[in-house]
């Protein structure tokens, strides 16, 4: 139960929560109180979820900190939260961004404060809340409650089509996760009919043996509600529109963390539960990703606004993530678990950049700057070392990440290392490898038109360089940034154990994955009775497909 | 023999007179075509062994029912001018789709054979109708009482001129 | 007894009375043409009420009857308040409903 | 394989000096910034001097000494770690990168006196010392290869120094995305070296090529070994992609002598040098890199005759020197190839310091046609200069004889080589020749051409510049005697005088690359030959330069087409930019943004759907007009529908 006996789980989720509650309280206009004491809450937050950090035992595969007690016991939903590997950082990651973020929007939201800090909270528990769930319905309420508060903090203090863009971003997902809790629902009653008792939770759902073709339905269903949060490619539109009409805050958490959501939920619910449907789709998800990765590189390249840049650019990195799942191989996958959270710091550091000068100048067009690097050095030398590393040069995170996804991506195209598959393809590498030029083609650019050239424009003049908060925050990204470059074994040895038992679940053969349903049926029933000890009506057990 | 032969004139007549009614532009004249209908549905009834119901059929259906339609007819005198309107093509499709139903419940109707068995002599009777509506459908009756009743308010309150 | 042909003449009773709902514009002609339906379908109790000598036949084709009156009843009502207050009897000008 | 422990004191110094200079620079005095970085440059130098001393204490076999830091990447059966490697190769190496670089860091002092943002150059120059030792004590491929992007980003930042000029910016980007390019290739090759060979570390793959070389496909190898040249082609600038090193003369001079002469450039040639047994094993890949090499050496030579820019000429000089290498390191000849590596590093540095301080004394002018008679004015300069133009020529007493002989020798001699590649070296060595010295000629020798508000302050460059020009000169001469042919050993009676070759001889063992012997007669006319084509050059650069300076004029008109083609450098730039540059943008930005992503993603797809639904709802609209009848036709015509359906169906 927990850590030492203290939920320490339910604490880190539901604190901002209370934090909210805190703010509720205060007066609408002591803005400077409420900004402070979202930042108070989150950071606290942050010290205490770094006790999951020290007290992670990497050597074990199984959910650490567990807490589970029933919520709806009849239906089998469950209040089922527990840490393994592929989730400690995406939390950790969320506890760290969320502090930043409310600090850099400090002079950037004026009205309305009080909601937004407010809503930056719930923001905060709904994603934690995603990340520690293992059972379902408790994973799908975080999941759509995620959505609100971020279509309330798009809509209200967005750009000019903030409203068409938070229409857009809400409806484009809850179309996606729709589909999702169908087929939650029909593994729910697959489990039934198997096992003959109800039940939600991660564990026994895994147990559940479908039909090849059931497990393409689900994992399609699955698939889509998670591609379109990626985004994979044709699933995209709605992120350019979302993270251009953003606030700062906004698109920081929206590039730093809801786009984890995605790739999280394929490695977490759709592999695992579905790995015979997997291992088919792979190889056309590796293309997907590998279309994302060029088309996201070449489409960043002409644009004409900052902001629409760097979110294409997520489009290109979050095609490696799905790139390195894919490869069904310890490199790859934690080639891409690391990917996510460079991208998470990188491009969450890219976005508080662009709030830096558009707080100042209240624009995101590239052709209004230039030569900014006489007028602001340290500005200038911050951006060049986020966009080095969010273009992969070693040393810093971005290379790591991109190195081991390409490795594990390589050795999948080669059959000996998948026993029964020919996953990936050669092509795949060779085009995720061009991916390289085409960041340093983007990036580069941007960079040279907006930090060198001519100081031509005159507003640019008298632009003051980073302020002390401004300051703190990005030394904060940086150091991660370095340490994932310089010494990326802290984060990869937590991951390894948890990532190789979800590989030996998507690559369990076919017959050991159908006799393992029969020998289930018997004998699951008693132990599972005894090992919950829930009350759970006795249901007349059907016969085991 | 002649029962049938009178049932099939009863029928054709009611039919004639049911187009006639739907086709004449006057409403008084399609009112009469309506009474004689309904006289040839109970002419139909009487040979069905019904003759009490065939009775109420005449009395009320034709003479309560046709006649009051009459009356307000004539009570409200709207010229028929502005009722000829053209002939929209809503219209048109509304007698095809009537067509095609038509064929449809043929497929229906069509194959049916019942033999029927010889009901007891005094079958039709009003005391048998009375004796069955007042023991087992005594509560449909009372049903009926009561909308009648409703419906009676219901008309008088509308057509109330305040 | 030529049950399947009396079935036949209710049909076509039927049809007569819905084309005339569907087709004429004057209300009086859809009332009555409504109660043509009704008629039709009395017909077809009587006819079976006949065949398996069953009085609940007859009984429903009373109680039927007595609801067309009853409809009547209402339905010249409304007439004559439409004609007072639309100050017409063609249904297509009756179109409250449209917004 | 014994350990040693200070190794990684040789990039951690120049990381220091970075540190310092890049944080605090802004407020540190000037004084303060260059002794910091000359200081950690120096005692980088000096651990590497240590090092080599301890190196050679070793027996010749087992030179090679590792210092493992840390553990970098470990994730199941992949595991990197940071860990330097020092063996004969690498000694040679890291101490032409930190000795150059030490004398350039020198230099630099007086170049750069009066540039305001002096700081940064500094910091820049360390972090360039710092990723290019990286690079060559690296003991495994991938850390090579952060080395090797680091140094791609030092170009970078040092071409585009001086950034407020669109153009210098450009130069920089360019240099970068072209290195990328050949990066792109580089890490393809580690991919697959990482599948076949199970292990990135160099010792472990040259005991895996050793033992069971022969099990491996000769495919595969030949198909890293191509990779990796792609990624060689794109850091040491030989075709396709040198088209960056030209314009990465927008750099201040200095850097041009340190990166693009003397260290990164040769990155490539120490790469290959560094897995000569995979080469070895590779004869096709050997057989491409010696013709890429020759076509490079050749064509780069004929580029540089027009060139009327000081600092392009010498661009295309080192490129065409570079192809010599490249050829040597095709033909098997590793040792030359090295050699000529080190002798160039000198004799060219030294050749740019040299354009740095006409330039410097020029106040700025580059264009050859506004200099002239500077001999007067700048003597050590001119006596410098000439050493390393007599060098580079390959004239006999000077190091560029000994190394590029060497080369164009064993072009012929080598199994692998051939009379062609003999042939082509023999001609770019003339050209070589002729424009080196239609440099010197029209730089210091005839009437001064030089503008006149110039013309008055012409002076010498400072002690601070001259002395390291001066050392660089020594070297660029005695250089060349460390490694003398056996043949001309003989003569002054000394027994193995190639004592570079020895030196090296370890790390080359394996590769069993057969060279013919020849008489030494037969060595004797190929050598007489190569020089006699050099004193041609020479002769004729003389003819045009010094006795007839009309005549370059009358050629040039006569064969304007070529020259016209020779002066646009073959319109490469303009090609790539029309066949690769322009059609990508165009296509991104027409056919990949505005058609797919905003008009069928975003119109078709998501907003179609939202138009879809309000049309449907506007015809649907007529449907709920408030006519009765139309109900009832409605609800007849479901009728129908549904009794149709249970029929048919």
């Amino acid at each position: 139960m927990g850590w030492k006996g203290l939920p320490l789980i339910s604490i880190v989720t539901f604190l901002p929560v209370i934090g909210a509650l805190i703010v509720l309280f205060i007066d609408k206009n002591e803005g400077k109180l409420i900004k402070t004491t979202g930042i108070i809450v989150t950071s606290i937050d942050f010290l205490i979820s770094l006790i999951f950090f020290f007290a992670f035992k990497a050597y074990s595969p199984d959910f650490q900190f567990v807490e589970k007690l029933p919520w709806i016991a009849s239906w089998g939903v469950n209040y089922y939260v527990g840490i393994d590997g592929i989730s400690l950082f995406l939390v950790l990651l969320t506890t760290f961004l969320t502090p930043i973020t409310i600090l850099s929007a400090w002079k950037a939201i004026e009205e309305k404060e009080k909601e937004f800090v407010i809503f930056m909270l719930l923001l905060e528990t709904a994603m934690l809340g995603a990340f520690v769930a293992l059972n379902l319905v408790l994973f799908y309420v975080f999941w759509e409650l995620m959505l609100i508060p971020m279509y309330f903090i798009i809509g209200i203090w967005g750009g000019e089509r903030r409203i068409y863009a938070a229409v857009k971003f809400f409806i484009y997902t809850a179309v996606g996760s729709l589909l999702m809790l169908i087929a939650i629902l029909y593994i729910y009653y697959a489990h039934y009919k198997q096992f003959g008792f109800y039940s939600f939770d991660y564990e026994d759902l895994f147990r559940v043996v479908f039909t090849f073709k059931e497990q393409l339905l689900l994992f399609a269903a699955f698939g889509l509600a998670f591609a379109i949060k990626v985004p994979m490619f044709p699933f995209h539109t709605w992120l350019p529109d979302a993270h251009v009409e953003a606030p700062t805050a906004g698109s920081v958490i929206l590039a730093g963390i809801l786009l984890k959501m995605g790739t999280y939920g394929f490695l977490r619910f759709a592999m695992p539960l579905f790995p015979l449907a997997t291992r088919a789709a792979a190889p056309y998800i590796m293309a997907l990703a590998v279309v994302g990765i060029i088309y996201g590189a070449l489409v960043a390249m002409v644009q004409k606004d900052v902001k629409k840049l760097i979110a294409y650019s997520s489009i290109s990195h979050l095609g490696y993530v799905m790139l390195g799942l894919f490869a069904f191989n310890l490199q790859g996958i934690q080639g891409g678990l690391l990917q996510m959270i460079n991208h998470g710091l990188s491009t969450g550091a890219l976005f508080l950049l662009v709030g830096v000068i558009y707080e100042r100048r209240h624009t995101r067009l590239i052709s209004e700057f230039g030569g900014l690097a006489k007028v602001m050095p340290w500005y200038a030398a911050v951006f060049m070392i986020v966009t080095l590393s969010s273009i992969g040069l070693p040393g810093l995170n971005g290379f790591v990440g991109e190195f081991l996804v390409l490795v594990g991506a390589y050795k999948a195209a080669f059959a000996e290392y998948l026993k029964d598959l020919h996953v990936g393809h050669f092509t795949f590498v060779v085009l995720a490898a061009t991916g390289m030029i085409w960041g340093a083609v983007y990036m580069l650019w941007m960079y040279q038109r907006v930090f060198f050239n001519k100081l031509t424009n005159p507003k640019n003049f008298k632009l003051p360089d980073l302020n002390l908060r401004e300051a703190v925050i990005f030394v904060l990204l940086l150091i991660f940034i370095v340490w994932i470059g310089v010494y990326p074994n802290t984060f990869l040895s937590r991951t390894e154990a948890s990532i190789n038992k979800t590989i030996n679940r998507v690559m369990i053969s076919k017959e050991a994955y159908f006799n393992r349903g029969r020998a289930m049926n018997a004998s699951t029933i008693r132990i599972t009775e005894v090992e919950r000890g829930l009350i759970v009506e006795k249901v007349p057990m059907g016969e085991g497909r | 023999m002649l029962a049938t032969m009178l049932i099939y004139i009863f029928g054709a007549l009611a039919i004639f007179s049911g187009l006639m009614m739907i086709l004449y532009r006057n409403p008084i004249h399609s009112a009469l075509w309506f009474g004689l209908v309904l006289f040839s549905l109970a002419g139909i009834y009487a040979l069905m062994q019904a003759h009490f119901l065939a009775l109420i059929q005449i009395l009320v259906y034709v003479g309560a029912i046709t006649v009051l339609i009459v009356y307000v007819i004539a009570l409200l005198n709207f010229d028929q001018r502005d009722l000829v309107g053209k002939v929209t093509i809503l219209k048109g499709i509304a007698v095809i789709v009537a067509a095609i139903l038509f064929i449809e419940l043929l497929f229906y109707v069509g194959g049916l054979y019942v033999k029927g068995i010889a009901p007891p002599p005094e079958f039709g009777k009003a005391a048998n109708i009375g004796l069955a509506t007042l023991t087992r459908y005594l509560f449909p009756f009372e049903v009926i009482s009561i909308l009648l009743l409703v419906a009676v308010v219901g008309g008088v309150y509308i057509a109330k001129k305040d | 007894m030529p049950y399947n042909g009396i079935l036949i003449m209710a049909v076509i009773l039927f049809i007569i009375g819905i084309t005339g709902v569907m087709v004429r514009r004057n209300i009086f002609i859809m009332l009555m043409s409504i109660e043509l339906i009704l008629n039709a379908a009395n017909l077809v109790f009587i006819a079976f009420a006949r065949a398996f000598a069953d009085p609940a036949g007859q009984v429903i084709a009373l109680l039927s009857i007595t609801l067309a009156a009853a409809e009547v009843g209402v339905g010249l009502g409304i007439f004559v308040a439409i004609r007072r207050t639309h100050n017409t009897v063609n249904v297509d000008e009756i179109n409250l409903l449209k917004h | 394989m014994n350990n040693i422990y200070y190794l990684w004191l040789i990039p951690f110094f120049p990381l220091v000096g970075f540190i310092i200079n890049g944080l605090f620079g802004k407020k540190l005095p000037k004084p303060v910034i260059h002794w910091v970085a000359n200081v950690a440059v120096w005692s980088s130098f000096t651990v590497a001097v240590i090092a080599f001393f301890d190196l050679l204490k070793v027996v010749p076999g087992q030179r090679i000494l590792v210092d493992p830091v840390y553990r970098w990447i470990f994730t199941g059966g992949l595991a990197i770690d940071i860990k330097f490697l020092l063996d004969p190769l690498s000694a040679v190496m890291i101490l032409v990168v930190t000795g150059v670089g030490a004398l350039i860091h020198v230099y630099s002092i007086g170049y750069m006196h009066d540039d305001p943002s002096y700081y940064r150059y500094f910091a820049y120059l360390n972090l360039f010392i710092f990723s290019m030792s990286i690079l060559v004590l690296a003991s495994n491929i991938v850390l090579m290869f952060v080395g090797w992007e680091g140094v791609g980003l030092c170009s970078y930042l040092l071409i585009g120094f001086w950034f407020e000029d669109e153009e210098k910016a450009y130069a920089g980007r360019k240099a970068f995305i072209t290195n990328r390019i050949g990066d792109f290739g580089f890490i393809l090759g580690i991919l697959l070296m990482l599948v076949i060979f199970k292990t990135l570390d160099f010792v472990e793959i040259n005991k895996i090529l050793i033992y069971h070389g022969e099990t491996l496909s000769v495919t595969a190898l030949t198909l890293i070994a191509i990779f990796l040249f792609i990624g060689a082609t794109g850091k040491s600038a030989q075709i396709p992609l040198y088209v960056w090193l030209p314009d990465a003369m927008a750099g201040p001079t200095p850097v041009s002598a340190l990166i693009h002469a003397a260290t990164m450039v040769t990155a490539g040639v120490y790469m290959i040098g560094r897995l000569n047994l995979l080469y070895a094993h590779a004869p096709v890949a050997m057989a491409i890199v010696a013709a890429v090499a020759g076509a490079t050496a050749f064509f780069a030579a004929t580029m540089a005759i027009t060139q009327n820019d000081i600092k392009k000429v010498l661009a295309y000089s080192t490129v065409s020197q570079l192809g010599y290498m490249f050829m040597a390191m095709g033909v098997g000849a590793f040792a030359a190839g090295i050699f000529h590596l080190m002798t160039h590093a000198f004799f060219k540095a030294l050749l740019f310091l040299g354009s740095g301080s006409v330039i410097h004394a020029m106040s700025g002018i580059q264009d050859m046609r506004q200099m002239g008679g500077l001999k007067k004015y700048m003597p050590v300069t001119y006596w410098t200069f000439l050493t390393a133009t007599l060098a580079i020529s390959g004239i006999p007493p000077f190091a560029g004889f000994f190394s590029k002989d060497e080369i164009i020798w064993s072009s012929f001699a080598s199994s692998r080589g051939g009379v062609v590649l003999w042939a082509i070296g023999v001609i770019t060595a003339i050209i070589t020749a002729f424009y080196m010295f239609r440099l010197v000629y029209m730089t210091f020798h005839g009437e001064n051409r030089s503008p006149e508000e110039v013309k008055h302050h012409i002076h010498e460059s400072p002690a601070v510049m001259t002395i390291p020009m001066v050392i660089l000169a020594i070297l660029s001469v005695i250089g060349g005697w460390v490694g003398v042919s056996p043949v001309i050993g003989k003569l002054f009676g000394v027994e193995n005088s190639n004592i570079f070759e020895e030196f090296l001889h370890p790390v080359f063992a394996h590769a069993h690359i057969h060279f013919h012997h020849y008489s030494e007669a037969t060595e004797w006319w190929f050598m007489a030959i190569s020089v006699g084509g050099a004193l041609l050059g020479i002769l004729i650069a003389f003819y045009l330069y010094i006795k007839r300076t009309d005549l370059p004029r009358k050629i040039a008109l006569k064969v304007w087409p070529l020259y016209k083609l020779l002066f646009n450098k073959y319109y490469v730039d303009e090609i790539y930019y029309y066949l690769f540059i322009h059609p990508i943008y165009l296509i991104s930005l027409l056919f990949l943004w505005r058609f797919t992503d905003v008009y069928v993603i975003d119109g078709v797809g998501v907003n179609g759907s939202a138009k879809s639904v309000r049309f449907t709802s506007r015809i649907l609209k007529y449907w709920q007009n408030g006519d009765a009848q139309v109900y009832i036709f409605s609800f007849v015509l479901g009728v129908v529908l549904v009794l149709g359906y249970l029929l048919l169906a």
